[in-house]
């Protein structure tokens, strides 16, 4: 796995470096030929909103994925990071941006879980207080060991998972958004611990939304756009803004936006929502809509923004308050049945596994939830299905030759127009609510897809869409939410939106609590 | 506070998952009381009894058990417990114990076949351990020409039932210390960690670095090394083997191992739970026997106490009584938009 | 499923005193039950505790079989035990021991596979307990455990099937021809025993050959896919002439096949001639109907009194004969009025 | 239970590559049916050396024994479809419903006692498919522990074995009719219904929706429980009509006419070439999977091998088809 033969022209003082790495998934180039190196004792901030390649990036170092080419070396040696286990043997350690827990095992099982070194007995207990000192350090004290990580609270576990990576020994700790749901007070215990290790020698790569963590703890800071590297800079000396403007585009920041509609204040609110709230996800979320309108809720993960929509979209049966549709008062809808009836549409951020029928033909998706157009006296009509399918293929702009094929031949972004096209051109949706309407579509597919949200709303249809992207929410929403902590942290209507002013309440939700 | 006293590790472990013991324990008062007050005789011989059954059904459960916590659906254990006793009493006619191990070494291979097509082309192994349980049915028949295969040592079988402290037997001992150390690899090794860590989560189990194909392919060999040893020690028990032991032996160990706090959906549960479970439902069914209810009262009760755990068990449990809760105010439901949902 | 059911006969009323009894006598014995040999006095049926290991109600024969042979014990002042289970040996096995275990004056077993009862049986002899055998004959290896054996008439059953068959075959005016036997599970005793009886009969009829012989596992269906395809094997190598089924549902399997096959079926239609060895009520309909020509006698009502007279006998003499068999009738219809309504309760 | 198909890429992020449209015919489900045709060819192949096979008498006797298999495989198609893998207890319901058609038959009269045996299985099945279908229960131990339930309660209720009353004809139910048997006809006639439902109904072409996503059905606002719950009480309807046939076959009904009949349906659809995971399959593909098994056990019967053999290949081929499908998914992924 390494080779002796370059160790001479690497410069020894990096413990990471990637070099020219390139990465596509069909026709979205996620990283384009990007470098990056992480020194001794560092701690290194990775910026970049969703799409920006910094995931891939990650995902990379992790051994999660494989890279078309470039190559990777640690501690100055080319290594082959082909699974999670090679990163393990070349001491990274992860906390994914996901939770990889597993309830039904105890806290000390699954901070050894996975562990190359690990005893065949006695993998399960806290032989020598290791865990029990670190849990200590991060805050835990009061859980033992031998707790089951279901009993624990959601901070509580993504502390876990920070032991868990910091218990490895490893030389490269890699942090993937480790603090979206942990208060201040449990951050900066978690600093205490990484500059520690800071002190040591080892090296952070630091993966935040927050930049006032960034500012706090990291020593440079790489920021990742459209898949290429856009800058790599030391921290010291740069404010808040200085990093915003390098993460946005120079042209969004100063020629604000294109022309925002209004909104027509005389439309009658289509879908209203009053005070909802589910347990650990959102609270007291107040939100309306109207026949025409394009409202956005731009939010980081772990917001509570995508569990908005999606409690509206009947997903999230715990969700109480209010909803009314079209102005018929009553309780959250609870089931994705009464949703539909009720006339709202959804299209979830994970089209594999919440959209799309890939084995089935992209007539069959187009027409999934329509029953009565393509039927004839209940008996369904393939003419019907047909002519509609192609209708709906050239309405999305998808070639009606292929309408017939599988959906999982297509594109990505040709996919996610599938997924959308479903609920357009559909006489019972009167809201659609779309999670992350461009999750893995490449840049071109992206303006096409805004142009169909786009039309769905002239078509007379309250659109609601959730985004971590503040690009994609300045694009298309005609009336901005913010989202921080579970909770709105403002509405804004028409022109009085501009990126800085989302970012900072997205980020720090500066009206509910204090900058970190 | 670092390292516990094992009791305490047991008491913190059992209050999470004591159901099983909670149910084990009402059933003992049960089985002791209720004899008594509608005037039958429990004795020696029905706990005698129980673990018989454990020696036989109950390493199946156990069998069974394994790869459901691992989230896998083996059916094919009842093939190898009938397969395995075949090979014992056919190949054990001048040893017992070569007949064992050849039992256990041709378990061994199915299990292992049957893990590496689960593990490494991804299949659903309800499908897979179906076809294989099928063919191992076959496999038996055609070995034995259908016919019961008879084993002529009686004295094997006399060694293996022959009473020990008035409810042991060496077939149940051997079986109870097998479960002890499947139940010691699960709860304290590496190994069995990792089992669980593949039921709760593959996914994630993957991402961490668990080798989940290799313990896979392990976990059906173990499971296969458990029925072979149920069914070969029963056949020379009976000094014979049955070519077709029917489906009841599977229902059996499926409610020991639901009432022994294993998930439906892998991950959950543990090896003594499952113990508990089986002697459970076997003091139920030594009950129903004490008490000289009618062979259908057995049926209704397996069948009752199977749908009980997979209502109560099932994920969408919760979602539907919510929304049951609450059909009141319903949200706007124009008459002719009903057929879209 | 698997059942595990004891009956206890007894009413309530008869529960408290001898039932009371039993057990201060039982407890006196500690489960124990190898020191105390069985009582076994003769005298009357009065009192006696006898363990009934059969198969269970869930099947209609071993119902009428064996609530036929408690009710009967029962009236006689006895106190039985019933252990049921669906043809499961390792049941069995341990139905037996725990019989045993409570020390009756007789276990009479039908064992679902003789084969693997017989470490039970030997477990049960060195307590002295005595075993009565019935329905389906002992294996060789289990013969000297058991006090008696009181069997239905096996070979005889094959026997009249094969003098059934010849005589069929003879009206229907069949001079030479062929013959198949469709049978129950060929691992059983019973099913060599009643084939060999009537072979002794077809081996004596060289000019009907017997082309082939297949085991059905007593499944209609099973019967149903062979015989269509034995009748299609045999299209063009002059057909099958005469069939046995060995029991009066498999026999009906042939005649529905034949008829769909479009293969005339009666001996008096000069067309298939079907004959069965046993006593269903399927089996006299279509003897009725002239599609089968005979069965015979194995009704379980029938061998249910047969059994009850041995068993009251060993109970009151404290003896029997080692193996006795009870005389099976061939029923045809001649005869078939006489047996119509032994017959008809399956 | 399915082993996931797990890979290290973000599912989000992972792009399917695509594929050359040219690869693929115009319905997607071509490929299977012609892996159900070279096993069909390769059966074929061993047929034509075995003597005896090519009779027109032996075709006959072939479709004459799918019948009832096949009629409960089409049953199983369904659950198998909307992705609940199958009923391990379809052998039992069938015998208990022989048993309860025949109870039924001297008091009600015929028209009522097969209506009444049909409403029963229906329901016993819609029941068992609203807890898997809207609670989300396993399917393998909702249909054990139902079939435990209908044995138990049958055992309770009625007589161990249920006779044709006399004087009541329903010899016809097995009746050949222009040289075929009558339960093939039905057999035939249950396979098209189905295959119309699946292929002409709003609600058919939703269940395979569900099969083959739930997640996505439910978010798209399909009713996913009451589609399996119908899903379910369809297979109740075949199995229904299996029992109500099976009485007519046997001229009496007791619980171990069940035979072979659950795994042999099973493999049937298995074989047929539906995905034992949901998504894909039809009631065409289960009467040609009956008739895979059938001719198999045929020829097997005709060369002379005994039941076990039968078994054992039955099994084999199970366990094949199951591998070639998956491998064919993998492989286009």
């Amino acid at each position: 796995m390494s080779s002796d033969l370059l160790d001479s022209e690497i410069s020894t003082g990096l413990a990471l470096e990637v070099r020219q790495v390139t990465k596509s998934y069909g026709n979205l180039v996620a990283l384009d030929d990007v470098s990056f190196e992480l020194r001794k004792g560092e701690a290194h901030a990775l910026l970049g909103h969703n799409g920006a390649g910094k995931t891939t990036l990650v995902r990379t170092i992790a051994g999660q994925v494989v890279p078309d080419s470039g190559a990777v070396f640690v501690d100055g040696a080319l290594v082959s990071l082909s699974s999670p286990r090679d990163a393990q043997v070349c001491g990274i350690a992860v906390v994914d941006q996901e939770l990889t827990l597993l309830p039904a095992l105890t806290v000390a099982e699954n901070i050894h879980l996975g562990r190359r070194d690990a005893r065949f007995f006695g993998a399960a207990t806290d032989r020598n207080g290791k865990i029990a000192s670190l849990l200590t350090r991060l805050g835990l004290a009061h859980i033992h060991p031998d707790t089951l990580v279901a009993e624990l609270s959601l901070a509580e576990r993504q502390l876990v998972e920070i032991a868990r990576a910091l218990s490895r020994d490893a030389q490269i700790l890699l942090l993937d958004e480790p603090t979206a749901t942990l208060s201040d007070v449990e951050i900066q215990r978690v600093f205490t611990v990484v500059r520690d290790l800071l002190t040591e020698g080892r090296s952070v790569i630091y993966v935040s939304h927050r930049l006032g963590e960034v500012l706090d703890l990291c020593d440079r800071v790489t920021v990742l756009r459209d898949g290429r590297r856009k800058a790599t800079r030391p921290v010291a000396g740069m404010d808040r803004a200085g990093i915003v403007r390098l993460m946005l585009d120079e042209g969004a920041v100063e020629a604000a936006r294109i022309p925002r509609r209004e909104g027509n204040g005389d439309a009658p609110s289509v879908i209203t929502a009053r005070g909802l709230a589910a347990p650990q996800l959102f609270s007291l979320v107040d939100l309306t809509a109207r026949a025409g309108e394009i409202v956005g809720i731009a939010g980081q993960i772990g917001s509570g923004a995508s569990s908005v929509v999606r409690a509206l979209a009947g997903l999230v049966p715990s969700c109480t308050g209010e909803v009314a549709v079209d102005g018929h008062p009553g309780s959250p809808l609870g089931t994705p049945i009464r949703s539909a009836r009720a006339g709202i549409a959804f299209v979830s951020n994970d089209r594999k596994s919440e959209g799309l029928f890939l084995d089935k033909s992209i007539t069959r998706n187009l027409v999934a939830t329509r029953p009565r157009q393509t039927c004839r006296h209940s008996v369904v009509s393939a003419k019907r299905s047909r002519d509609l399918g192609r209708q709906l293929c050239a309405l999305v702009g998808i070639d009606a030759k292929r309408a017939e094929d599988p959906v999982s031949s297509l594109s990505g972004g040709n996919q996610q127009k599938v997924f959308i096209g479903r609920c357009l051109e559909h006489p019972e949706v009167k809201v659609l609510l779309l999670d992350e309407p461009t999750r893995g579509v490449d840049v071109a597919g992206r303006a096409e897809i805004h142009n169909l949200v786009r039309r769905a709303a002239a078509g007379g249809a309250a659109v609601l869409f959730v985004s971590t992207e503040f690009d994609e929410v300045l694009d298309l929403a005609d009336t901005v939410v913010t989202m921080f902590g579970g909770r709105v942290v403002a509405t804004h209507r028409g022109s009085d939106i501009d990126a800085s002013t989302i970012l900072a309440e997205t980020t720090h939700g500066s009206s509910v609590r204090g900058v970190a | 506070m670092t390292t516990r006293p094992g009791m305490a590790r047991l008491a913190r472990r059992s209050r999470r998952g004591g159901l099983p013991y909670v149910l084990l324990v009402v059933m003992l008062l049960v089985f002791v009381v209720l004899p008594v007050v509608a005037g039958q005789q429990v004795t020696s011989f029905n706990y005698y009894n129980l673990f018989q059954v454990f020696a036989s059904l109950g390493l199946l459960s156990v069998a069974l058990g394994l790869t459901m916590i691992a989230g896998e659906f083996d059916l094919s254990v009842l093939g190898t417990y009938a397969f395995a006793g075949l090979v014992a009493v056919k190949l054990g006619a001048d040893d017992p114990v070569v007949g064992l191990l050849a039992a256990l070494v041709l378990a061994a291979l199915i299990g292992a076949l049957q893990g590496a097509l689960v593990a490494w082309f991804r299949l659903p192994s309800a499908a897979v351990s179906l076809g294989v349980y099928i063919a191992l049915l076959g496999l038996t028949a055609t070995i034995s020409d259908s016919k019961t295969v008879p084993y002529n040592n009686l004295n094997v079988s006399d060694v293996l039932d022959r009473q020990y402290l008035e409810i042991f037997s060496l077939r149940s001992i051997i079986a109870i210390l097998a479960v002890a150390a499947i139940a010691v690899t699960m709860t304290y090794t590496r190994f069995g960690r990792d089992v669980r860590a593949i039921g709760s989560d593959r996914r994630a189990s993957l991402r961490i670095g668990v080798r989940v194909d290799s313990i896979l392919v392990v976990l059906f060999v173990l499971s296969a090394l458990l029925s072979a040893l149920g069914g070969s020690m029963l056949a020379l028990s009976l000094a014979a083997a049955t070519p077709d032991p029917g489906f009841d032996p599977l229902i059996f160990a499926l409610t020991a191992v639901l009432l022994g706090g294993v998930s439906l959906r892998g991950g959950t549960g543990t090896v003594l739970g499952i113990a508990a479970g089986i002697l459970t439902l076997s003091l139920l069914r030594e009950l129903l026997t004490v008490l000289a209810t009618p062979t259908y009262v057995s049926s209704l009760a397996t069948g009752g106490l199977l749908l009980v755990v997979a209502f109560a068990a099932a994920p969408g449990l919760n979602a539907w009584w919510l929304s049951m809760r609450r059909p009141t105010k319903r949200v706007a439901e124009p008459p002719s938009l009903s057929r879209v949902g | 499923m698997s059942v595990t059911g004891v009956r206890q006969v007894s009413r309530r009323t008869h529960l408290l005193t001898p039932a009371i009894a039993l057990v201060l006598a039982m407890s006196a014995c500690g489960g124990g039950g190898g020191e105390a040999g069985a009582t076994n006095s003769a005298g009357s049926v009065e009192g006696k505790s006898v363990a009934l290991i059969s198969c269970g109600d869930f099947n209609r024969w071993c119902q009428v079989f064996n609530h036929g042979i408690m009710d009967d014990l029962r009236s006689n002042g006895a106190d039985v035990t019933y252990l049921e289970s669906q043809f499961d040996a390792a049941v069995q096995s341990q139905q037996v021991d725990q019989a045993i275990s409570q020390n009756p004056d007789l276990i009479i077993l039908y064992a679902a596979d003789a084969r693997a009862l017989v470490p039970a049986m030997r477990r049960a002899q060195q307590r002295d307990i005595p075993i009565i055998n019935v329905v389906s004959a002992p294996a060789p290896e289990g013969k000297p455990y058991i006090t008696s054996s009181v069997e239905p008439g096996a070979v005889e059953l094959g026997k009249n099937a094969g003098l059934n068959l010849i005589e069929g075959l003879k009206e229907a005016g069949v001079t030479e021809g062929n013959v198949v036997a469709v049978t129950g599970t060929a691992g059983t005793i019973e099913v060599p025993l009643r084939m060999q009886g009537f072979m002794s009969v077809m081996d004596q009829n060289p000019q009907y050959k017997v082309v082939e012989t297949q085991d059905a596992n007593w499944d209609p269906q099973k019967a149903a896919q062979i015989s269509q395809q034995l009748f299609a094997k045999y299209r063009d190598k002059g057909g099958i002439q005469g069939a046995f089924g060995m029991s009066d549902d498999l026999a009906n399997a042939i005649i529905q096949t034949a008829k769909q096959a479009g293969v005339t079926v009666g001996a008096a239609n000069k067309g298939l001639v079907v004959v069965s060895s046993n006593c269903y009520k399927v089996g006299i309909d279509n003897i009725e109907a002239g599609d089968q020509y005979g069965t015979s006698t194995e009704s379980p009502g029938r061998y249910s009194e047969f059994v009850q007279k041995w068993v009251n006998e060993y109970l009151t003499k404290g003896s029997i004969e080692k193996e006795i068999i009870q005389e099976e009738v061939r029923i045809t219809r001649a005869n078939v009025g006489e047996w119509k309504d032994t017959c008809s309760v399956i | 239970m399915t082993a996931e198909n797990v890979t290290a890429a973000d599912p989000d992020t992972t792009v399917r590559a695509p594929v050359p449209s040219e690869r693929r015919g115009p319905s997607s489900s071509a490929p299977r049916m012609l892996w159900g045709l070279v096993v069909l060819v390769a059966v074929s192949a061993l047929a034509l050396t075995t003597d005896g096979f090519v009779s027109v008498a032996n075709a006959r006797a072939i479709l004459s024994s799918v019948s009832f298999t096949g009629i409960l495989a089409v049953g199983t198609v369904v659950i198998m479809l909307s992705g609940n893998l199958f009923s391990l207890s379809i052998g039992t319901s069938a015998a208990v419903s022989s048993m309860l058609f025949l109870y039924l038959l001297p008091d009600v009269g015929f028209v009522l006692a097969v209506l009444l045996t049909l409403v029963a299985g229906y329901a016993t099945f819609a029941l068992q498919g609203a807890i898997v279908g809207r609670l989300d229960g396993n399917a393998i131990i909702v249909t054990i522990g139902a079939g435990a339930l209908q044995v138990g309660a049958v055992t309770w209720l009625l007589p161990g074995s249920v006779q044709v009353p006399d004087g009541v004809d329903i010899g016809f139910l097995t009746r050949s009719v222009l040289g075929l048997p009558f339960p093939l006809y039905v057999f035939l006639a249950v396979a098209l219904l189905v295959q119309c439902w699946l292929h002409y109904s709003a609600t058919g072409r939703q269940v395979e929706l569900v099969g083959e996503n739930k997640a996505a059905a439910r978010a798209a606002g399909l009713p996913t429980g009451k589609l399996v719950t119908v899903a379910f009480a369809v297979a109740g309807l075949c199995t229904a009509i299996t029992g109500i046939l099976l009485a007519g076959f046997n001229q009496n009904a007791n619980l171990a006419v069940s035979g072979t009949f659950t795994f042999d349906a099973i493999a049937a659809a298995i074989v047929g070439g539906s995905s034992v995971i949901g998504g894909r399959g039809s009631a065409a593909r289960a009467v040609l999977g009956a008739v895979i098994i059938a001719t198999i056990a045929n020829m097997l019967l005709l060369r002379g091998f005994g039941t076990g053999v039968r078994v054992l290949v039955e099994g084999i081929v199970v366990v094949l088809v199951v591998v070639a499908a998956q491998r064919r998914k993998r492989s286009i992924a």
